[in-house]
C-alpha cells in the first residue's frame, strides 16, 4: 500500500465554499467556509458526525446539491478551471468525465428497472461513446471491479445483485470514463465489515493501478486510518482540523478530533468506560456562538464560547481551528473514566436458556394452495445467559440476529428447539409463557426513531410499560421520572413527543421503557448502530452501569466488533443461522479459532495508522441466503481454508461441523478449527 | 406467465362466483319482477301470475341461478325476459356504442394525463406548474358527467361547435359519428386523466428524489436523458396500475355520461334492465363489468411485470 | 282518412323516399296486444285492426273489415273482411286468421286490457273465407268496437314469434325489418299491400332516443323527420315555429286516486276537498305548456252524453278546500302519495302536493319505480293515495269503466258498492247512442263527482312532432301513427 | 448513574413549546393556517351556514310555486325559475342542505364502518382477508350500478342514497385502514409494545388506530366530494332524493330537460356543486399538508 503519493500537482482546489439552505426555520448554513485542496493520486478522508456538511460539501463540488440549497460562496477548481460558474449542461461534460461520485447507499444508487450493463454504458454514451464500444467496455469495467462471470451478469437487474456487488457496479459506473477525481460518499456504511474489506480493497487498487485521486467520506475513523493520505475533520459545517493522518492519528489538535477518536470502542481494549463526548451535534439551524464545539468540549476556555477561532497551521501541513491548541494548551485531556465496580455473578442459574433454537420465517401460505417453502433463520441455536452477565452476538446483516431474538420474546414463533425463561419453558409462547418472557426479558430496539410512538408523549410511553407491570396512577408518574434519571433524561422532559429528541436521547427513552418492567434481563439488537459514535459512547457507558448497578443479563447483538468487544463477558459468533463460534470474549478475540470469525476481525479497520500493513484476510463473495444454504458446513462456499482453497477438503461440503471445544478453551463449528 | 394465470385461477373464479351470485341476488331483492313489467300498466293478477310462471320465475331461486349458470357456461346468456332476445344480442347490439366511448375516453385519458403528469413531473416554471397543478385540481374535483355538462352549456349552446345529444355509429358514418363521440369521451376522460396526470406526477417527483437519478446525474446524463431513462420509466409502473383501474372507473361513468348525451349504450341498458328487473340483462352485465374489472387488473400485472423487473409474476 | 293533419310542408316530394323517425321508447312485439304507448309508432303501419274509429266522431271506418253488421239485440255480429289482402309472406289473409286472433286475445296471456270483449264471445264461425259471425250472451256495446279498433289481425302461423320480434307477419303497408332492441328498427314498404298505390315511402327507419333533448336535436339536424315521445313541455319551443308541425296523437288521462278505506280518506268530505284543492289549470299550463283539457271526470272530454257541469264540477276553490278539510277534523293528516317514476308524474305529483298542503294536508311522495307501481296498482294496493296515467282515455266511456285498473273491479279506491257495481252494470248494457246510455253516463258521473275517489288531474294529448320535411302523417284516435300516406320531401 | 451527563436536548430553550404536548386535534387545526386552507375553511363554513340557515333566510321553503315558471335571471331570481315557478337559488341552497345532510350521515358512517373491517383482520388474518375479498368484490362492481341495485332493494329517497353512498365507501375505507393496519403492525413501537406484554387490544387503540386517523380523515374529505357526486349520479338516473324535496343532483336530473329553453336552471345547481368541490378539494389538500407535516 502507498502512503506517500508520488503525484503532486493540485487536481482539486476547493476555497471558502459555503452553502445555504434556505427552510423555513431560517437559512442554514449546511457548509460554511470550507477549503481544502487534494493532489492526483491521492485519498482525502473527510469525517464527522452526521450533518456536519461532509455529503452536502461532495454534492457541492459535483454541482448536484438539492433544492433549496444555494452556494453562497466560494470557488471549486478541478485542475485549474472553476466549476461553479459552468451551467448545468457544460457541468454534464464534468460529470461523470473529469469527477465521478460513489454514493452511500447501493440498494437506492442503481436504477432498478435497468440492466446492470446498460447503467454503465449509458455512462460513456453519454460523454459520446458509441454504442458497442459502450458494451464491451462496460464488461471490461465490470470485471474489471471484480464482478464474476461478466458475460451472463453484465444483463441482469441491479435486484438480482447483492449489496456488495451492487455497490462494484456504482464504482464500475464512476470509473467509466477514467474520472482523475472519486468522490465517494460513504461507501461502505450500509455495508458489513467483509463486504466493506472488499470495497475498500478495490479502491485501494483503483488509486494505485489508475492514480485517482478520492474523497473518502466516511464517518469511521477506521476507514480513514486504512485508507487515507490525508484527513479533513468537519464540524458544523467548518473545518475544525486538517492534515496528514499519521501526524492527527499521532497527535490531535483539535479536542473534537481527539474525542471522536477515542469514544470508539476497539476489538482489543480493554473494558473501562468509554470517552464519550457528551451532549449531540449541533442543530446546523442554530450554531453555539464562538467555537461551536464549546458546549461539548472538555478543555473550553471562556474565549471559545465568545470568539470563533480561524484555521490556523499546526505544523507539518496541519491546520486546525481551536483556541486551546493554539495557545499552545493540550487538547488531549479525556474525561478520567469512573472506575466501575463490577459483579460478575459466579454461575448463577441463567435467565435465558436457548436450546437448539430453530425458526423459520419463510413458510406462509400462498392462496389457497401451497405454502412458500420453509427458511429457517435461526438453524439450531443453543445460548444461555446468566443475571448480570452480558453474551455478545456477531454476525454479518442476515445472518438471523435479530430473528434469534424476536424468537425469544415472542414476535416470531419457534419451529422447534427450547426457549426457557428464568426457569420456566416458554417455548409454546402461549399467553402465561408471554407474559413470564415480557416480565423477565426485554428488548431495546436498532432503530430510535421506529421504536417509540410518534403520537404519543415519553411520559405515556413510559407509563403503558408500567401499566403492564401493574404499576398505575401517581406511583407510575413518579416511576417514570425515576426512570427519566435513570437513563440520564430531564424528567421535565416526560411531556414532550419523541421528535423533540435526537437519536441518542430516544434510544436513552427506549432503555427506560424496557427497564420498566423491572426485568432481569434485556436484549439489546443493535441499540446503537444508528447512532453517531459519541452517541454510541454514551450509550455504551449507560448500558454498562445499568448492568452494573442492577444486575441485568444482556443479549447483546451488533455486527460491529468493537462495541461487542467492550461490552461483552462472552461472545457468540453467528453465521447463517448457526453460531460458528462462542466462548469467553478474551479468548474469542484473542485467538478466534474458527475462519469465519478470523475473517471478520481482520475485516475491521481500526482507528490506528500502525495497523496498515498488518495482513489481512478478505473473504469474497456473500453471504449465502437462508432459503437454499449449501450443504455441511455453512461456510464454506467463502471459507479461505474451505474446499475451494484446500483440496481434499469434501468434508466440509458433506457433513455440518458441531460445536466443540477446541484447543484455545472456546467452541467453534469447524472441521479444521484454528487452523487460520 | 401461463403458471402465473393458473395461480390466479382459484382466486379468480372464487371472485366469479360470489359476483355471479350478488348479480344474481340483488336485483331479486327489488320489489316486483320481469312479469310485472311484462304484462302492461293494466294488467290483471292473474296475467301477471300467468307470465311468471311462463318465465320461469316461480321456480327456486337456486334452481333459477343453476339454470342460469348451466347457460353462461354453454355461452348462452338467456333470454331478456322483457324482450324476448338473446342477451348476448342486446348487449351485442349496444356494445358498439359504449367500446366506442369507452376506446375514444381511454386514449384521451391516457394521453392527456401522460402529457400532463410529464409535464408537471419535470423541472418546469413555477407559472407553468400552477397551471398544470390548477388543471389537475379542477379535474380531478369535477366527475364526468359535470364536465359533461359544461360542456354542453359551452360547446354546445353558448358556441354551437358539436352535438350534444344523441349518437351516430362510426362505422355508419364516421365524420359524423366522432363529431358525437367527442363531447361525452372528453367528458368521461377529463377526470379519470386528471388522476393518471396527478400520480405521474407525484411518482415521478419521488423518483427524481432517488439516489440512482443523482447518480445518473453524477454520470454526466443530461436532465432530459434523466426524464427519460431514470425517472419516467421508474414511473410508469404506478401508472399501468392506475390506468387499469381508471379503466374500470370510467365503464361506471360511462352511465351517467350516456344518460346526459342521450347515448344508446351498455350504460342505458343497465338502468333501464335494471328498472324493469330485466334480470337476466343485469346479471350478464354486472359479471362482466366485474370480469373486466378482473381482467384489468391481471393485464396491469402482467404490463407491470414487463416493465420491472423486480416484479416476479408469481403465485 | 281518420287521421289528422295539419301539416305545413314544403320541398319536392320524394317518391320511395326514407323516413326518419325518433322514438323515445323502444318497440315491444310481446305487447302487440296491450296497447302499449310504445307500440303506437309502428304497430298499425304492419299490422291492421279490422276497423278504426274516427278521433272525435268515433265513426267507424273500414279497414281489414268490410263492414260490422250487429244485430238489434246487440249480441251477434257479423263481420265482412276485405278480398285480395294477403300477409307479408304472402299468404291471403282469410276469416280463419279473425278467428284465431279474437281467441288468442281472449287469452288472458295476451294481455289485452279490452280481453274481456273477446271473452264474451260464445261462438265465433267462419262462414267462409270472408266472412265470419260472432255471438255473445250479452249485449256488445261500445267496447266491442273500442276492441275491434285496438287489436291487430296475426297470422297463426308465425304467431309464437311474435314475441320475440323475429317474425312480425302483418297485412300493412309495412315490413318489420332489423330490430336492434334499445337501439331501433327499419320497416320496408311490403309490395303486395292491398292498398299499395297509397303508399309513399320506401322504407322508415326508426331510431330510439330516449333523451328529450337528444330528440329535439334530432329534428333540428334534420336527422329524424317525426318524433315520438316528447312531451308538450318539452316541445313547448317549438310550439308556433312553422317548421315543426305539432300533431295531436291520442291522450293519456292522469288521475289522482284515493283509497275509501284508509284515513283521512274514508270521509267523503274530505275526498271532495281534494278535488276543490287541485289548481288543474296550472298544472295545464306549467307541465303540458298549455295543452290537454281539464276535467272532474275521467271520461273524454267531449264524450258522448259527459254533462259539461260534470266536467267543470271541482273548480280550482282552496278556500272552500280549507274549510271542508277543517269541517272533516283532517287538517295536517299524513298522506303519502304513491307515484311511478315517470318525469311528467313527477311533476304533477309536485303541484299536487303543493296544492294539498296548501289546504292543510300534509302530502309525502313515494316515488316507486315502475315495475313496483305497477305491482300495486294490478293488485288494488296504492296505498291511500297514488298518481296513475292511463292512455286509454279516447275509449268510450262505457270502454274506460271496464278498461282502466283504477275504475274496474279490484281497483285501488276498493271502491265496490252494491250502487257503483249497478251503474257500471247499466252503461255497459245501454246501447251505444241511446237516450238510456247517455242517462247511464251522467248517472256514474254524478257518482264518481260526489264519491270523489278518483279526480282526473289533466287529460293531455300525446303528441308527435314533425318537421317540413314530411307530410301525410296520420294518427289514429288512440294515437297510432299511421305512415300509410306519409312521404318526405327534398 | 455517574458517567452520563444529562444531556442537552435538541430543543433549545427559546423554543420551549413545540415539543410539548398539545391539545388533540390541534394538528387539524394546523391545516387551516395557510392561505389554502384559509379559504377551504371559509368555503366549507361559507357554505354550511348557508345550508344550516336555509329555513331562516328563505322561511318560504323549497317549494313555493308561483305561476311564473322558467324565468331568466333576475335580481329577484338569481338563478332564474324552475318550470312549476320556483326560485332556483332558493331551490339550490336546500339542494346542498340536502346533499351536506346526506354527507352528514353517509361520510361517517362508511369511514367507521370501513375502518372497522379493515382493521378486522387484527382478530384474525383470515378474517382480515376475507374482509378484502369481499371489499374486492365490491370494488368490482361499477359503483353506480350497485347504487342503483342498492336503491331499488332499499327504495329511492334519502336512506336509500346513504346506504348505497356508504356501501361504495366501504371498500376504499376498508382497504386503507386494512393498509394502514399491516404498515403498523410491522412498525418497530408496534414489536416493542408486544415485547413489552401489551394486550392486543390496548395496542389495537392506542397504537393503530391513532395512525388510521389521518388518511382515513383525509380519505373523508375525499369521499365528501364523491358522496355529493354519487347522489347527483343518482339523481340524474333518476333514483336519487325524490321531489319536491330538492337535492343538487335532483335538480340537475330536472333542469336537463331545459337546457336549452333555460340554461341557466342547471347553471345554478353546477355553480353550488362546483363551490362544493372546491372548497373539499381545498380542505383535502390541506388536511394532507397539515397530517404530513412533522
Ligand atoms: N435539502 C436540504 N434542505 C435543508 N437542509 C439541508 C438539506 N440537505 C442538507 N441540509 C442540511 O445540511 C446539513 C448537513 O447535511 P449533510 O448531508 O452534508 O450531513 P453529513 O455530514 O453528510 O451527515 P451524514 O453523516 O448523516 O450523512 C444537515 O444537517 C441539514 O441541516
Ligand atoms: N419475515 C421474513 N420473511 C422472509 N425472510 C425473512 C423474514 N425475516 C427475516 N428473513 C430472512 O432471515 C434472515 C435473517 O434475518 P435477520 O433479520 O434475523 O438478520 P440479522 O442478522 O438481524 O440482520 P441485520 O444485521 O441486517 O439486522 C435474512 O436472510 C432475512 O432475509
Ligand atoms: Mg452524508
Ligand atoms: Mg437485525
Amino acid at each position: 500500500m502507498t502512503s506517500t503519493p508520488t503525484a503532486t500537482r493540485t487536481l482539486i482546489d476547493v476555497r471558502g465554499l459555503t452553502v445555504a439552505f434556505p427552510t423555513d426555520r431560517g437559512v442554514v448554513r449546511a457548509v460554511n467556509d470550507v477549503s481544502w485542496q487534494l493532489r492526483e493520486g491521492e485519498i482525502l478522508g473527510i469525517v464527522g458526525e452526521s450533518g456536519s456538511g461532509k455529503s452536502v460539501t461532495a454534492r457541492a463540488i459535483m454541482g448536484m446539491l438539492r433544492s433549496p440549497g444555494r452556494i453562497d460562496s466560494g470557488t471549486v477548481e478541478l485542475a485549474g478551471r472553476d466549476l461553479l460558474p459552468l451551467g448545468e449542461l457544460a457541468m454534464c461534460a464534468v460529470r461523470g468525465q473529469e469527477m465521478a461520485m460513489v454514493f452511500q447507499d447501493p440498494q437506492a444508487a442503481l436504477n432498478p428497472v435497468m440492466r446492470v450493463g446498460d447503467q454503465i454504458a449509458e455512462a460513456l454514451l453519454v460523454h459520446g461513446v458509441a454504442k458497442e464500444t459502450a458494451r464491451a467496455r462496460a464488461a471490461e469495467l465490470l470485471a474489471q471491479v471484480g464482478i464474476p462471470d461478466v458475460e451472463r451478469t453484465i444483463d441482469l437487474y441491479p435486484h438480482e445483485f447483492s449489496g456488495g456487488m451492487r455497490q462494484r457496479v456504482v464504482i464500475a459506473i464512476a470509473l467509466a470514463n477514467k474520472p482523475r477525481l472519486l468522490i465517494a460518499d460513504e461507501p461502505t456504511t450500509a455495508l458489513d465489515v467483509t463486504i466493506q474489506a472488499q470495497i475498500l480493497e478495490l479502491l485501494v487498487e483503483l488509486r494505485r493501478d489508475l492514480g485517482i485521486a478520492i474523497v473518502m467520506i466516511t464517518h469511521d475513523m477506521g476507514v480513514v486510518a486504512e485508507l487515507c493520505d490525508r484527513m479533513l475533520v468537519m464540524y458544523g459545517g467548518r473545518v475544525v482540523e486538517s492534515g496528514p493522518v499519521a501526524e492527527v492519528f499521532a497527535a490531535t489538535r483539535h479536542p473534537y478530533t481527539h474525542a471522536l477518536l477515542n469514544a470508539v470502542p476497539r476489538a482489543d481494549a480493554g473494558t473501562e468506560a468509554l470517552p464519550a463526548i457528551p451532549g449531540a451535534p449541533p442543530d446546523p439551524a442554530r450554531l453555539p456562538t464562538g467555537c461551536a464545539f464549546h458546549p461539548r468540549c472538555a478543555v473550553a476556555q471562556d474565549v471559545c464560547a465568545a470568539e470563533r477561532p480561524e484555521l490556523s497551521a499546526r505544523g507539518d501541513g496541519r491546520v486546525a481551528a481551536c483556541w486551546v491548541s493554539e495557545r499552545g494548551g493540550t487538547v488531549t485531556v479525556l474525561p478520567t473514566p469512573t472506575v466501575r465496580s463490577r459483579s460478575v455473578p459466579a454461575s448463577s442459574t441463567p435467565i435465558l436458556e436457548v436450546t437448539d433454537l430453530v425458526t423459520d420465517v419463510g413458510s406462509r401460505s400462498r392462496g389457497l394452495f401451497g405454502r412458500t417453502p420453509p427458511v429457517y433463520a435461526v438453524n439450531g441455536i443453543s445460548l444461555q445467559v446468566a443475571p448480570g452477565e452480558t453474551l455478545g452476538l456477531v454476525g454479518e446483516s442476515g445472518c438471523g440476529k435479530s430473528t434469534l431474538s424476536r424468537t425469544i420474546v415472542g414476535i416470531n414463533r419457534p419451529a422447534s428447539g427450547r426457549v426457557v425463561v428464568d426457569g420456566r419453558d416458554v417455548t409454546a409462547m402461549d399467553r402465561a409463557a408471554l407474559a413470564q418472557v415480557t416480565s423477565t426479558v426485554q428488548y431495546v430496539f436498532q432503530d430510535p426513531y421506529a421504536s417509540l410512538n410518534p403520537r404519543r408523549t415519553i411520559g405515556q410511553s413510559l407509563t403503558e410499560a408500567l401499566g403492564v407491570a401493574g404499576v398505575t396512577g401517581q406511583a407510575a408518574r413518579t416511576r417514570a421520572a425515576e426512570l427519566m434519571d435513570r437513563v440520564g433524561l430531564n424528567r421535565g422532559h416526560l411531556d414532550r413527543y419523541p421528535f423533540a429528541f435526537s437519536g441518542g436521547q430516544r434510544q436513552r427513552v427506549g432503555i427506560a421503557r424496557a427497564l420498566a418492567a423491572e426485568p432481569k434481563m434485556l436484549i439489546c439488537d443493535e441499540p446503537v448502530s444508528a447512532l453517531d459514535v459519541s452517541i454510541q459512547a454514551q450509550i455504551i457507558n449507560l448500558l454498562e452501569d445499568l448492568r452494573n448497578d442492577l444486575g441485568l443479563g444482556y443479549l447483546f447483538i451488533a455486527h460491529d466488533l468493537g462495541v461487542v468487544r467492550h461490552l461483552s463477558d462472552r461472545v457468540a459468533v453467528m453465521y447463517l443461522g448457526r453460531i460458528v463460534e462462542t466462548g469467553p470474549a478474551e479468548q474469542v478475540y484473542g485467538s478466534p479459532q474458527h475462519p469465519y470469525t478470523r475473517a471478520l476481525l481482520s475485516s475491521t479497520p481500526e482507528p490506528e495508522t500502525g495497523a496498515r500493513d498488518r495482513e489481512r484476510i478478505v473473504l469474497f463473495g456473500d453471504m449465502p441466503s437462508p432459503a437454499n444454504p449449501p450443504s455441511g458446513c455453512a461456510f464454506r462456499t467463502r471459507c479461505p481454508i474451505g474446499p475451494l482453497h484446500r483440496s481434499g477438503r469434501e468434508i466440509c461440503s458433506r457433513t455440518t461441523p458441531e460445536l466443540g471445544v477446541t484447543p484455545a478453551g472456546q467452541l467453534a463449528a469447524c472441521h479444521y478449527p484454528g487452523e487460520l | 406467465m401461463i403458471r402465473f394465470l393458473i395461480g390466479k385461477m382459484p382466486s379468480f373464479l372464487l371472485v366469479a362466483f360470489v359476483s355471479s351470485v350478488i348479480a344474481f341476488v340483488l336485483p331479486r331483492l327489488a320489489p316486483g319482477d320481469a312479469a310485472v313489467e311484462l304484462a302492461g300498466p293494466d294488467a290483471t293478477p292473474e296475467l301477471v301470475e300467468g307470465i311468471r310462471a311462463e318465465l320461469g320465475l316461480d321456480q327456486p331461486l337456486w334452481q333459477q341461478y343453476l339454470i342460469w349458470m348451466g347457460g353462461v357456461f354453454r355461452g348462452d346468456l338467456g333470454q331478456s325476459y322483457i324482450l324476448g332476445r338473446p342477451v348476448t344480442e342486446l348487449i351485442g347490439g349496444r356494445l358498439e356504442s359504449t367500446v366506442e366511448l369507452a376506446v375514444l375516453a381511454t386514449i384521451i385519458m391516457i394521453v392527456v394525463g401522460l402529457v400532463l403528469g410529464v409535464l408537471g413531473g419535470s423541472p418546469r416554471s413555477t407559472a407553468a406548474r400552477s397551471v398544470i397543478d390548477g388543471f389537475n385540481t379542477v379535474f380531478l374535483a369535477i366527475p364526468p358527467f359535470l364536465t359533461g355538462l359544461l360542456l354542453i352549456l359551452l360547446l354546445g349552446l353558448a358556441i354551437p361547435l358539436l352535438p350534444v345529444s344523441g349518437e351516430i355509429a362510426l362505422f355508419d358514418d364516421p365524420e359524423l359519428g366522432i363529431q358525437y363521440l367527442i363531447l361525452p369521451a372528453v367528458a368521461l376522460a377529463l377526470p379519470q386523466a386528471a388522476v393518471v396526470a396527478r400520480l405521474l406526477q407525484t411518482s415521478m417527483l419521488t423518483a427524481r428524489g432517488e439516489d440512482f437519478v443523482d447518480l445518473a446525474r453524477a454520470k454526466g446524463a443530461r436532465p432530459s436523458r434523466v426524464t427519460r431513462k431514470h425517472v419516467l420509466r421508474n414511473s410508469f409502473g404506478t401508472v399501468v396500475v392506475v390506468i387499469g383501474l381508471r379503466i374500470g372507473d370510467l365503464l361506471g361513468g360511462a352511465i351517467v355520461v350516456e344518460a346526459i348525451f342521450a347515448r344508446n349504450g351498455l350504460g342505458t341498458l343497465a338502468v333501464t334492465a335494471v328498472q324493469s328487473r330485466d334480470y337476466l340483462v343485469v346479471q350478464a352485465l354486472i359479471l362482466g363489468a366485474v370480469l373486466i374489472a378482473v381482467v384489468m387488473q391481471l393485464l396491469s400485472e402482467i404490463v407491470l411485470a414487463a416493465l420491472d423487473p423486480r416484479v416476479r409474476l408469481g403465485g | 282518412t281518420s287521421a289528422r293533419n295539419l301539416q305545413n310542408t314544403q320541398g319536392e316530394r320524394i317518391e320511395g323516399g326514407t323516413l326518419t323517425y325518433a322514438i323515445a321508447l323502444d318497440a315491444r312485439p310481446a305487447g302487440l296486444f296491450q296497447t302499449l304507448a310504445r307500440n303506437n309508432p309502428w304497430v298499425e303501419n304492419v299490422f291492421q285492426p279490422l276497423v278504426r274509429l274516427d278521433a272525435t266522431t268515433r265513426a267507424v271506418e273500414p279497414v281489414l273489415a268490410t263492414s260490422v253488421d250487429i244485430s238489434p239485440d246487440g249480441r251477434t255480429v257479423r263481420i265482412a273482411l276485405r278480398e285480395g289482402v294477403t300477409f307479408h309472406d304472402g299468404r291471403p289473409f282469410t276469416a280463419d286468421d279473425v278467428k284465431f286472433t279474437f281467441e288468442t286475445t281472449a287469452g288472458k296471456e295476451a294481455g289485452s286490457n279490452l280481453g274481456n270483449v273477446p271473452r264474451a264471445f260464445t261462438s265465433i264461425v267462419v262462414e267462409d273465407p270472408t266472412h265470419l259471425t260472432v255471438t255473445a250472451d250479452a249485449p256488445l256495446g261500445d267496447a266491442l268496437f273500442d276492441y275491434l279498433n285496438q287489436t291487430p289481425i296475426v297470422d297463426p302461423a308465425t304467431y309464437d314469434q311474435v314475441a320475440d320480434g323475429s317474425e312480425l307477419n302483418g297485412t300493412g303497408p309495412f315490413r318489420f325489418t332489423h330490430w336492434q332492441p334499445g337501439a331501433g328498427f327499419t320497416l320496408e314498404r311490403y309490395d303486395g299491400y292491398w292498398n299499395r298505390d297509397a303508399v309513399q315511402l320506401q322504407r322508415i327507419e326508426f331510431v330510439v332516443t330516449a333523451d328529450a333533448t337528444a330528440l329535439l336535436s334530432a329534428l333540428r339536424s334534420g336527422r329524424a323527420q317525426l318524433a315520438w315521445g316528447l312531451t308538450p313541455s318539452d316541445a313547448r319551443p317549438y310550439f308556433g315555429d312553422d317548421r315543426y308541425t305539432i300533431i295531436d296523437a291520442g291522450g293519456t288521462v292522469y288521475p289522482l286516486g284515493l283509497d275509501t278505506t284508509v284515513a283521512p280518506f274514508d270521509d267523503e268530505r274530505v275526498r271532495q276537498a281534494v278535488g276543490y284543492a287541485l289548481d288543474r289549470q296550472r298544472i295545464r299550463d306549467q307541465i303540458f305548456a298549455g295543452t290537454g283539457a281539464v276535467s272532474s271526470l275521467p271520461f273524454p272530454v267531449g264524450a258522448e252524453g259527459v254533462p259539461q257541469a260534470q266536467v267543470d264540477h271541482y273548480d280550482y276553490d282552496p278556500d272552500r278546500a280549507r274549510e271542508m278539510i277543517r269541517e272533516a277534523g283532517a287538517e295536517g293528516a299524513r298522506v303519502p302519495i304513491s307515484y311511478g317514476a315517470n318525469p311528467t308524474v313527477r311533476a304533477i305529483f309536485e303541484v299536487v302536493a303543493n296544492n294539498l298542503r296548501a289546504i292543510g294536508l300534509d302530502p309525502v311522495g313515494v316515488t316507486l319505480d315502475q315495475p313496483t307501481f305497477q305491482t300495486g296498482q294490478n293488485q288494488g294496493e296504492l296505498g291511500a293515495a297514488w298518481i296513475s296515467l292511463h292512455s286509454q282515455i279516447t275509449l268510450a266511456p262505457s270502454t274506460i269503466i271496464d278498461s282502466i285498473p283504477v275504475l274496474r273491479d279490484g281497483n285501488p279506491s276498493k271502491v265496490d258498492s252494491p250502487e257503483f257495481e249497478s251503474l257500471k252494470a247499466a252503461l255497459r248494457t245501454a246501447t251505444p247512442g241511446s237516450p238510456e246510455a247517455d242517462a247511464a253516463v251522467a248517472a256514474l258521473g254524478e257518482y264518481l263527482i260526489d264519491q270523489a275517489f278518483l279526480h282526473p288531474v289533466v287529460q293531455a294529448p300525446e303528441i308527435l312532432v314533425a318537421t317540413n320535411k314530411t307530410g301525410d302523417v296520420g294518427v289514429t284516435m288512440r294515437g297510432v301513427t299511421l305512415l300509410e300516406n306519409a312521404y318526405v320531401t327534398g | 448513574m455517574t458517567t452520563t451527563d444529562p444531556t442537552t436536548p435538541v430543543l433549545s430553550a427559546e423554543e420551549p413549546d413545540t415539543g410539548r404536548r398539545r391539545i388533540p386535534g390541534a394538528r387539524y387545526l394546523q391545516a387551516f393556517r395557510t392561505p389554502r386552507g384559509m379559504v377551504a375553511a371559509v368555503l366549507v363554513l361559507g357554505l354550511a351556514l348557508l345550508a344550516g340557515l336555509a329555513p331562516v333566510l328563505f322561511p318560504g321553503g323549497y317549494d313555493e310555486q308561483t305561476p311564473d315558471a322558467l324565468l331568466p335571471v333576475s335580481l329577484a331570481h338569481p338563478f332564474g325559475t324552475d318550470e312549476l315557478g320556483r326560485d332556483i337559488f332558493v331551490r339550490s341552497i336546500y339542494g346542498l342542505r340536502t346533499d351536506l345532510a346526506l354527507v352528514l350521515y353517509a361520510v361517517p358512517a362508511a369511514m367507521v364502518i370501513g375502518t372497522i373491517l379493515g382493521l378486522l383482520g387484527a382478530v384474525a388474518g383470515w378474517l382480515g382477508t376475507l374482509v378484502q375479498r369481499m371489499l374486492d368484490i365490491i370494488v368490482g362492481f361499477p359503483g353506480l350500478i350497485l347504487g342503483i341495485s342498492v336503491v331499488l332493494v332499499v327504495g329511492t329517497g334519502f336512506w336509500g342514497l346513504v346506504i348505497s353512498i356508504v356501501l361504495i365507501g366501504l371498500p376504499t375505507f376498508g382497504r386503507l385502514a386494512r393498509q394502514v393496519l399491516l404498515t403498523q403492525q410491522n412498525r418497530e413501537y408496534v414489536l416493542a409494545a408486544r415485547t413489552l406484554g401489551i394486550g392486543r387490544w390496548r395496542i389495537m387503540v392506542r397504537h393503530i388506530l391513532p395512525n388510521t386517523l389521518d388518511p382515513i380523515l383525509v380519505q373523508g374529505s375525499v369521499f365528501i366530494v364523491q358522496a355529493v357526486f354519487l347522489e347527483a349520479g343518482l339523481s340524474i338516473v333518476g333514483l336519487g332524493i325524490q321531489p319536491p324535496e330538492p337535492s343538487l343532483g335532483s335538480l340537475l336530473n330536472l333542469g336537463m330537460r331545459y337546457v336549452e329553453q333555460a340554461p341557466t336552471y342547471i347553471i345554478g345547481p353546477i355553480v353550488v356543486l362546483l363551490l362544493l368541490a372546491l372548497a373539499f378539494s381545498l380542505l383535502t389538500d390541506a388536511l394532507n399538508e397539515a397530517v404530513n407535516r412533522k
